[in-house]
């Protein structure tokens, strides 16, 4: 079972309707433990994005991800801009002349992409950052893999970890960006960064999927 | 009014003010013309991507320097200001004066300064303090630089405004940086836009040919086979890519020749072996200059006749 | 040997502190290592675009700021600095000290500084006076910030030093500018190389295939026609390209339908006509996703086979 | 009669040999009137012009001049950089999709470069820089051209043209870039832009007629 090409294209635009759907939200969490505007960045990234999608729709989903890695650098800002980038950027490797993806790729996928975001923000586990919710998910995708679940039982245990990748930032005192400022009175506020990529992993499980 | 030194009178500010001397009372100030509603609207829109990536690049700047006031505005190419961003209080001054989002620096209105002196010399450009032709401009420190595109045709400036009391040369600097680092974003993005059509038309062209096309890296290591191609193999698409060319197939030594010294061979007959079958076909070898090799498998033509005209 | 207040603690300056507490003596400076000779020379040549543009980026930033005495360095990831500008004597001050070019300004050599934590931490960085661990180094205010490739990988970095009598807080804006600056130079050369191995493929490909192919673009302009289909016709290549497709040609219906619909249609036998002359092809029409057009001529194939297997 | 792209490729690679040989010569010039770098820039620049032509020698003209000036627009810094630069990818539209010039295309690619060069240094005939050379030139082509010259008669004009405005300049008194802040001190000297300008030039005609 695969993902195919089209699913990826409205995995993009579904991400670009979330941002502008919870910009606000997201501000508002980056507001409490950083400078307000982590959702404002996303959106603006994101409906970039949206914009692009229309002329790359005939690529292969490698270049799908490179155009899409090259605009959030670009357009997204701050912190995160760099990190989503680099992680789309990334990602593109394992999507390189394909038209659909399986389980495989998808890990190689994610992966890729996350290795991209250490490598740049060296963040490790446990420093309330968006790797949180990527490592999970990461894991849980090899997980689903070894146990030879198919796609859609892959991504739904994605989707839960991620949800729960996302919850156990609240508790972690932030050691990377803004937040790392904070100090202790990070404590009690779940990531900007580990929610917006909590979304992201949701909505790619809901376009596969449907809601769950 | 002022008396200047001869070896200045080609300064851009003393030329700027020998313009606004005869238009402007330098001790009035009138707020410049300003875009806005509908009209402002569509300013921005057109200006889109240039304040999203100008955002991007401005807006995480005071937090380097937090002990300053600072503000930085990205204008179009009529220094028409299109955004804002940095210390609010100082913004508001400039809203005072009517300096606002949509507010023209056009020096005939409000007298001689950076932004329109940039716009007009093409080149990064500092007005302090009482270098401005008008009065009420005497408390700022400004310094803008222009934004060219790939064609060397300016079509936006970006400027950094600060209170006489924090005045630094350093910003003049900063604000040629930011100019080139925006620039330089946004030849990216073209430049990546120009790839994506290049690979559509190459991939559209190769799925669309009669003819089959493999191609191979310096390495040999098979990069890419379309469909044409992949019919004639009893091997998966996946097991061809990233194999060796001279590895899976046999090619006789007419093709192997051609290898060797890098020439092209163009509609020659051959039969070559892959996996023990043997395949004959009307090739053409191509060497690319990164070393990389195109092989076409050209499908056998009716009498080597081509589409008929009939006259 | 100093208090730090617990909200500090975590600052990339103290956690470096205390990695040089353990190995280092404070009050003792010794020379960093120093590559010199043929390694010199080999690391420059490594690094020959890095300085190359990056002098085209920094060698005038002094020209901005000619009051203050600045240095300006590139080095690569291992700290190793390739190339200084800006102010002699103040250069001269860093040489005296061993921290010349092809010094590597490793933290467990020289105490904490600019450069080495740029790079340990990714991030812009600034290091001022007696934040440096070793004493000799509290005469300077450094920032620096690293370089980014296209995947997030840093591989350079670039520093500002300055006395701190000259000490000035936007120079890390300015440092992080510059570094961003060259990063984006490299990627649009990158990117500028990968569309003209783009080019090289595509032409090469439209050169040597059987297929005639024309492509106007969206507004119907003839923009490319390749040999093969040149020779059908008895035009001129310059009276082709820039003409409109449909008033050079006429079209029967089936075509005309599928471009209005902007639809494809794969190898279908057609007869259109071109300055009276008729001319009868197995044709694909196939729109791009940017409003252009590929139009493809087959030639007839032998009973539509293609090159044989045989088994 | 046409310039072929052989011939094209045969002038960078000259002029890269030229602006090697001339470095010091060239940083001489803008020691008197200057800060001494533009020997030492042009050489930079056309020094990676020259690794690239290698790879771009099966394109078409258009490419070849454009990737010449993205190269000098990134590498030969100072003023003359983003000049140069722009008169090279200017020059592109001109040659594009072409494999040989004739006296036509030429006239057209040069009257765009000194087109691109003046909408970005907004310089004017008498400010004592490059384009004093490239007005000059320019002239010369479409003088020829209109009188019916050939190619290599136009091309020997064009040579000579470009030593008399390099010579102009001497007497100029410099109202762009670094020598306008010597002001009447910069009369007497020749103009560095000018003379590189000029040696550009002459190397074409050296390439396609031969030493005149
Ligand atoms: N070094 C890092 N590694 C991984 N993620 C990071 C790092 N620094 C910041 N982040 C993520 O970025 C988010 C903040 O993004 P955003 O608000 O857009 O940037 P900024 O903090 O610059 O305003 C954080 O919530 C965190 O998840
Ligand atoms: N605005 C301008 N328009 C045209 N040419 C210019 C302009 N400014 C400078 N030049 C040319 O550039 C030359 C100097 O180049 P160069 O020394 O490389 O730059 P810099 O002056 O920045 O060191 C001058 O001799 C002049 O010919
Ligand atoms: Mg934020
Ligand atoms: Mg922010
Ligand atoms: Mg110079
Ligand atoms: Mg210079």
């Amino acid at each position: 079972m695969t993902i195919e090409k089209s699913q990826i294209l409205n995995w993009l635009n579904s991400c670009a309707d979330i941002f502008a759907k919870e910009r606000d939200y997201l501000t508002q969490l980056d507001a409490d433990i950083g400078d307000a505007d982590h959702g404002i960045n996303m959106n603006r990234g994101f409906e970039r994005v949206k914009d692009k999608i229309t002329t790359i729709e005939d690529q292969d989903i490698g270049t799908i991800f490179k155009t899409t890695g090259m605009t959030l650098l670009s357009s997204v800002g701050g912190a995160s801009g760099p990190l989503y980038g680099t992680f789309f950027i990334r990602a593109a490797a394992a999507g390189n002349g394909k038209q659909s993806i399986d389980l495989n790729d998808l890990c190689q996928i994610f992966s890729d992409g996350v290795d991209g975001v250490v490598a740049r923000g060296k963040a490790q586990p446990g420093d309330k950052t968006m790797c949180d919710v990527w490592w999970t998910v990461v894991e849980a995708l090899e997980k689903s893999k070894d146990e030879g679940q198919d796609l859609q039982q892959a991504l739904v245990a994605m989707g839960e970890a991620s949800e729960k990748g996302a919850a156990a930032t609240i508790e972690m005192q932030a050691k990377k960006g803004r937040a790392s400022y904070l100090g202790e009175r990070s404590i009690g506020h779940q990531d900007p960064g580990a929610t917006s990529s909590m979304m992201m992993v949701k909505a790619l499980r809901d376009v596969v999927v449907g809601q769950a | 009014h002022r008396w200047v030194a001869p070896e200045h009178a080609l300064s851009p500010v003393i030329q700027s003010w020998e313009r606004c001397c005869r238009r402007s009372n330098a001790y009035q100030w009138n707020k410049p013309a300003i875009a806005s509603g509908a009209t402002l609207e569509s300013l921005l829109k057109r200006s889109k991507d240039l304040t999203t990536l100008s955002a991007a690049v401005l807006e995480d700047s005071e937090q380097y320097q937090p002990q300053r006031r600072l503000a930085i505005v990205v204008s179009d190419i009529s220094a028409c200001c299109l955004k804002f961003w940095g210390d609010q209080s100082l913004i508001q001054n400039l809203q005072a004066l009517g300096l606002a989002r949509g507010s023209y620096w056009n020096e005939d209105q409000i007298g001689t300064n950076a932004l329109a002196l940039a716009l007009h010399n093409n080149e990064a450009t500092s007005v302090f303090a009482s270098e401005h032709f008008q009065q009420a401009l005497h408390l700022f420190s400004c310094h803008a630089a222009p934004i060219f595109d790939d064609q060397g045709k300016p079509y936006a400036a970006v400027m950094i405004v600060s209170d006489i009391s924090n005045h630094h040369g350093g910003d003049l600097a900063l604000v040629a940086s930011y100019a080139k680092e925006i620039g330089n974003l946004i030849s990216l993005e073209n430049s990546v836009s120009e790839r994506n059509t290049l690979i559509c038309q190459r991939d559209a062209v190769l799925e669309s040919i009669d003819d089959g096309l493999i191609a191979w890296d310096e390495n040999q290591r098979i990069s890419f086979i379309n469909r044409q191609a992949q019919n004639l193999f009893n091997r998966q698409r996946d097991r061809i890519i990233g194999c060796k060319a001279s590895e899976l197939f046999r090619f006789p030594p007419l093709i192997m020749h051609a290898l060797q010294e890098r020439s092209s061979l163009s509609h020659v007959d051959i039969t070559f072996e892959c996996d023990n079958d043997f395949v004959s076909s009307k090739v053409t070898v191509r060497p690319l200059n990164d070393g990389s090799w195109l092989f076409f498998m050209h499908p056998e033509q009716v009498d080597h006749k081509s589409p008929s005209i009939a006259e």
